[in-house]
């Protein structure tokens, strides 16, 4: 289901425009109040923008000021940044509500439901009250209840919050799973659910969309502020083997994945170009990783400077630079530690 | 028990609140200390006062029924929608509220007699309205319809709309969201007008004698029959006032289950 | 207020004296005038009126109602107070009714003697027995042996004159002032028969009063000449 | 205007909305077509009317300051304790609702009557309640009190007390969680309620002509004065009646300005 | 104002017992549903426990079942995990609630709410209505409004879980500042603010106290499960020179410091076991840290291996252990890239 959407909203100085493709993912970074949720309440139907216009899969949702679905008509469903779990249903109620809203039975919605509180680990609340779950529990019930609803476009506002980091890892292979053959939007405060789950990202600042593309690519060239600040991750994508990943081109590299990937299976690396060291020759040591490169380019980033090569890029301090007399064209080894190197199923 | 605590309310407010339960509950002590019981129970279980009160438990329970199936959605409409004239319309639906009843009554007649508004087509479909039981239905049901509207879209407009909300997003459509949301969160607000409601019609008199008369088990309900008895003696009238009053907080207490404040 | 027992003469009343008289609801229109005249041949007293049921009436005077006379529809309730000792003196009957058939100005039912309103079909409201114009009814019923079937039984006469002027009863046994007080709404048909019931208004100065003299003379007074005169152009006969 | 939209009711719940509104609406609009306006203004500018309706208007704004009063104490109490009895209780200051107000009245004269419960009591503190305008007052509060609590408290429970917690963790006494978020957030079940007892005290008929009496000036409510001119013209009963009708929708629409429906 | 708390409630299963000392800042870590927010809420008086006792500064709270404080006489403020703002105040006057309750004038109050909003940096937002704000934007507005009740006590639970990665540190070094002299208790997922926040450290598990101590301890030789799968963190502590913190043992170690500390202020270097590389020789790079060591001990940390030396470790996987021969007494050197390590004010 693709969509297409552009609306403003004048008394949040809202003005936006993105689309999301069938079966793509988007994510929408920015900081506090750029509009991230109020672009959601947009597509959703909750909001009500001053103009523009939105269409799903070429139906209209709202063509303003002539068109506007109601939020129920859209085949959208949204998990909003407050869980607010409906507090006189229980937890299996609560999760079942949206299957039984689209006119399954009571019997399928509430099978459904309990489906959906495994995949998101809290089947043991499932006959809870709202009011006596813990604030991470109501979090995961309430992305349970958006996933039952089985939308046409999910939209997921901070879905791990309020998660102990424990369990976001696992929560995030759920919803890797679940978003690969559908189209959502994920409003997100950190970069790595961005790569993981989304193939798109759009960044926003202050109601405006500052940048927008692919994911590796913006998280690699950020050019706005926001973007900048949290993105540069570097990403090798190929497939799962012994516990590392072989790039097409047949890099190797290794790192830590959780769980373990059977080899031959798409996998992705991703590590911070903060770990990554710059060495001029191969170093003898634990890091498991260097790769023989050149560099491409340097440029200032924040306080550090990113040495960027064809494929990663590394931070090092000031000094670092001058000592190592780094310039393009130098041959560099870049290093970094298994135990820094995150991998995951792609 | 373990829970999430109230947080208490001031200890003064003890005071007012026993000021004014005390008001409310001393009359009707001294309304039980005049009651003869030696006559009490001849008295109240006379053909007059049993018919009376089987037809005003009747006829208040088919009224309150009414005021749930119009009021309800009067109230939804009223604080969930907003249109030119609503402010108005409110007004106006409340507007039994002050009428003194004998003049609703008359208003009834007015509308629903033989020669009333809706008379002549009434009569064509062969419906005659006055002197019968559907008529003292019909003046209950006006008197306490707007008790129904009124203390709900109080409580609906003090509950906000937040999860009406959040069950659209996740694609209920408004009838689901009224029935599996709506409503259930408003439910104490919903019992509370339908307690109104009833006992509005449980002692409502004026509207009834003038729009369907007094007949015995026809339309001569407890406060009719009270009243009548009240010409002869007033201790039965009062006695059987208590029959009233008792079967209220019979009523009241089964519909009214306290349960626990949700947080 | 001020307050005096003295004299009974109108020069010797103290001003502003506040005579408050209880009386029933159906003597509105006709005590309000007569406490007019009163007050102007009485100066200094002013009257007021409580109206409401004779029974509302006696139990407020039971429970120590300021008042100073009470007038009553009927002897019952006057005998009520009068075996309370809350009157002074003996009660004074002024004035009497007799029932009428009121129907609708049109006369639907072709209503023109006592012995239609036992017709089948016929729409017939009453007092309930419990109320002086009902034990009235029942009386004559019992009297001339015509069994009246009602579809109401009223609380009170105002009901029933209601339930004809709206049309919605064929006919009603109501009191020969209230077919007067109501013109042209209601038709009046009276019946021989209406002489086996007869109701009698009785007043009195009540015990309680703190001015006797005033309240013995508006007693007085509503029995005497001019009383009698605005009580018969409402229809009132002489007791 | 962009916010936060409402997700619309049902459509078809504007059928029973309007069946209701028009059980309400037409009964009224075939009272007003009854009136012989070329009486109307002479009428009801008649000194007993005027004065019928400014005491109406003051008593009843002042019983409705006492329902506030106490009432507001009683829901409190009611909505966020529970103690033994408290269903009892609870029933009981709601029997007034269904006590036939004439009755209602003659338990007040038991109460404060001269030779009633308190009535000794009373007179020693040289206090005449009976057939003053005190006792319009108490009349209309006594029938009023079970609205502003049964609706307030409806509202009180709905709305939870997750703030009050909240205010309660920043320190704020119970007294100040009562003014400063209590009341503020069930304002309109306030607001309901308020009005529900000001509408029942400007329409208080029984209580009133048995309790206090109907002395011109003094105890002669609208209603009473209705209710006697019915005695003799009915159709001026009904011109009346309009009257007190126009009024209350006045006083009603003042209080009630629509505010948005919060989110 | 020191803190004495024993508590049990028995259909949540929680059964606790710990202490706050005088001026001491606790952190509670531990997943979702462990018992932290109730824990909180019996301190604050909004929970009721079935057992236990508690008193502050040698004031009872509670002593059940004879006595019990209510919430608002503890002098204990909450920031709970749900910000409730109150709906029908504006932003200015949800925060100066706490004050004003306490009976400051309406000005002064004001006073201090625009104080604290200006802290939370969010002064631009103090005539919105709550349901005009953002979710990070209301969780601000929460904890200013907690700061600005001036409790003897201070709770917060969760206060950054909503806020975007680039306000966070600011709104770090804020706490950090205000809590410096105070008795607070912080619920935390963010294992950094513990670090950097918290005295002392308590991790909860199902409902149980499993883990508790200094912080540095806790994280550095976790027993817990939890403890370990989010501690572990190298922390150096010194005094700022020239960006870097020399420790009172003479070692120098760089790091990036935003903001920038004066020289000689307190500071702390922080840094994750995992970017630390074992090496055999001093290697010649751009890492600009190299400490020269010895291995203490080995032990295994989920699927790596923690190398223990004196003062810091390293996670390096199983087979960095075989080829650089690893064991105890050996001499390596420990190497951390200067962009990895975050050196804040202590
Ligand atoms: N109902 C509203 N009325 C007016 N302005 C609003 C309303 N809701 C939000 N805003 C403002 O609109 C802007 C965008 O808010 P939005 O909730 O979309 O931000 P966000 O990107 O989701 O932020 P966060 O990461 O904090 O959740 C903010 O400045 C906010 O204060
Ligand atoms: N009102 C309640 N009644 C019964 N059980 C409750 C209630 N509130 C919470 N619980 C349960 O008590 C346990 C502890 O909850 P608590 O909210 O303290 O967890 P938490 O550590 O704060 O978790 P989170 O990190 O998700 O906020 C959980 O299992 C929760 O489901
Ligand atoms: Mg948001
Ligand atoms: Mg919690």
């Amino acid at each position: 289901m693709s969509l297409e959407l552009t609306a403003t909203i004048d008394n949040r100085d809202l003005d936006i425009s993105f689309s999301v493709a069938d079966g793509e993912t988007l994510a929408i970074l920015g900081p506090n109040g750029a509009g991230k949720s109020s672009a959601l309440g947009v597509i959703a139907g909750i909001v009500h923008p001053d103009s523009g216009r939105a269409s799903l899969d070429g139906e209209t949702l709202f063509d303003l000021p002539a068109e506007w679905r109601p939020a129920h008509a859209r085949g959208t469903a949204l998990m909003a940044q407050d869980p607010l779990l409906f507090p006189h249903l229980t937890v299996l109620d609560n999760v079942g509500f949206g299957p039984r809203s689209l006119g399954k039975s009571r019997r399928e919605s509430r099978e459904l439901a309990r489906h959906w509180l495994a995949e998101v680990d809290a089947s043991e609340l499932a006959a809870r009250k709202p009011s006596q779950l813990s604030g991470g529990q109501a979090q995961r019930i309430a992305v349970a209840r958006a996933l039952a609803a089985e939308p046409r476009l999910l939209l997921l506002d901070e879905p791990m919050a309020a998660l102990d980091i424990t369990v976001v890892p696992a929560m995030r292979q759920m919803l890797k799973r679940v978003l690969a053959d559908r189209s959502a939007i994920i409003v997100t405060h950190d970069v790595l659910d961005a790569v993981l789950l989304a193939d798109r990202v759009v960044v926003m600042e202050s109601g405006r969309i500052v940048e927008e593309g692919a994911t590796k690519e913006v998280l690699a060239r950020p050019r706005s502020q926001f973007g900048a600040g949290i993105a540069g991750l570097n990403l090798m994508r190929g497939l799962a083997a012994g516990g590392a990943v072989r790039t097409p081109s047949g890099t190797t590299i290794e790192g830590l994945s959780e769980p373990p990937i059977a080899d031959d299976e798409p996998a992705v690396a991703v590590f911070n170009p903060s770990s990554v060291a710059v060495y001029l020759t191969r170093p003898v040591g634990s890091p498991r990783n260097a790769f023989a490169t050149k560099v491409l380019e340097l440029e200032p980033h924040g306080s550090q400077v990113r040495v960027r090569t064809e494929e990663l890029s590394a931070d090092v301090t000031v000094p670092v630079v001058a000592e190592l007399d780094l310039m393009p064209g130098k041959e560099i080894f870049l290093v970094v530690k298994a135990s820094e190197v995150a991998i995951y199923p792609a | 028990m373990s829970a999430t605590t109230s947080v208490g309310i001031p200890r003064w407010i003890y005071v007012p609140a026993a000021v004014g339960a005390l008001f409310i509950v001393l009359p009707l002590v001294a309304l039980a200390s005049r009651v003869e019981w030696s006559h009490f129970f001849s008295l109240i279980t006379s053909d007059s006062s049993v018919a009376a009160l089987k037809l005003s438990l009747r006829t208040s329970a088919l009224s309150t029924l009414l005021c749930i199936l119009f009021g309800v959605p009067m109230a939804i409409v009223l604080a969930r929608t907003s249109f030119r004239g609503q402010s108005i319309l409110r007004s106006l639906v409340l507007l039994p509220l002050v009428l003194p009843p004998v003049v609703g009554g008359i208003a009834l007649l007015y509308t629903f007699g033989r020669k009333g508004l809706l008379g002549h087509t009434l009569d064509v479909l062969g419906i005659q309205i006055a002197f019968s039981t559907t008529a003292v239905v019909l003046a209950q049901a006006f008197v306490a319809m707007p008790f129904m509207v009124v203390s709900l879209e109080g409580t609906l407009r003090a509950a906000g709309q937040r999860y009406e909300v959040v069950a659209a997003t996740l694609g209920a459509r408004p009838t689901t969201v009224l029935r599996r949301v709506t409503l259930p969160l408003v439910l104490p607000g919903l019992a509370a007008g339908a307690i109104l409601a009833f006992a509005r019609s449980l002692g409502e008199f004026g509207a009834t004698i003038t729009f369907a008369g007094s007949l015995q088990g026809v339309t001569r309900t407890l406060p009719l029959e009270i009243y009548l008895q009240r010409e002869g003696d007033p201790n039965a009238a009062v006695a059987l006032s208590l029959v009233l009053v008792v079967v209220a907080v019979l009523v009241i207490g089964l519909v009214r289950r306290p349960r626990g404040g949700q947080l | 207020g001020s307050s005096s027992d003295s004299s009974d003469g109108a020069a010797t009343v103290p001003p502003r004296l506040k005579l408050t008289v209880f009386a029933a609801a159906s003597l509105k229109g006709t005590f309000t005038e007569i406490g007019k005249q009163f007050e102007a041949t009485h100066k200094g007293v002013t009257v007021t009126f409580n109206f409401a049921g004779s029974a509302d009436l006696v139990a407020q005077i039971q429970q120590g109602a300021p008042a100073d006379v009470f007038a009553s529809a009927d002897t019952k309730n006057m005998d009520k107070a009068t075996s309370d000792n809350l009157i002074s003196g003996t009660p004074v009957n002024f004035a009497k009714n007799t029932l009428e058939i009121a129907t609708p100005p049109d006369n639907p039912a072709h209503i023109t003697s006592l012995a239609d309103l036992a017709k089948p079909g016929v729409k017939v409201v009453l007092c309930a027995i419990e109320v002086p114009c009902g034990s009235a009814a029942h009386a004559i019923e019992d009297a001339t042996g015509v069994k009246i079937k009602p579809v109401s039984e009223e609380q009170a006469v105002t009901d029933v004159l209601g339930k004809v002027t709206s049309g919605e009863a064929d006919a009603g046994l109501v009191y020969v002032t209230d077919v007067k007080g109501a013109g042209a709404s209601v038709h009046g048909v009276t019946f021989p028969e209406s002489t086996k019931a007869i109701n009698t208004y009785p007043i009195a100065a009540l015990a309680g009063s703190k001015h006797a003299s005033a309240a013995a003379a508006f007693a007085a007074y509503v029995a005497g000449a001019k009383g009698q005169a605005v009580l018969a152009a409402a229809g009132f006969a002489k007791p």
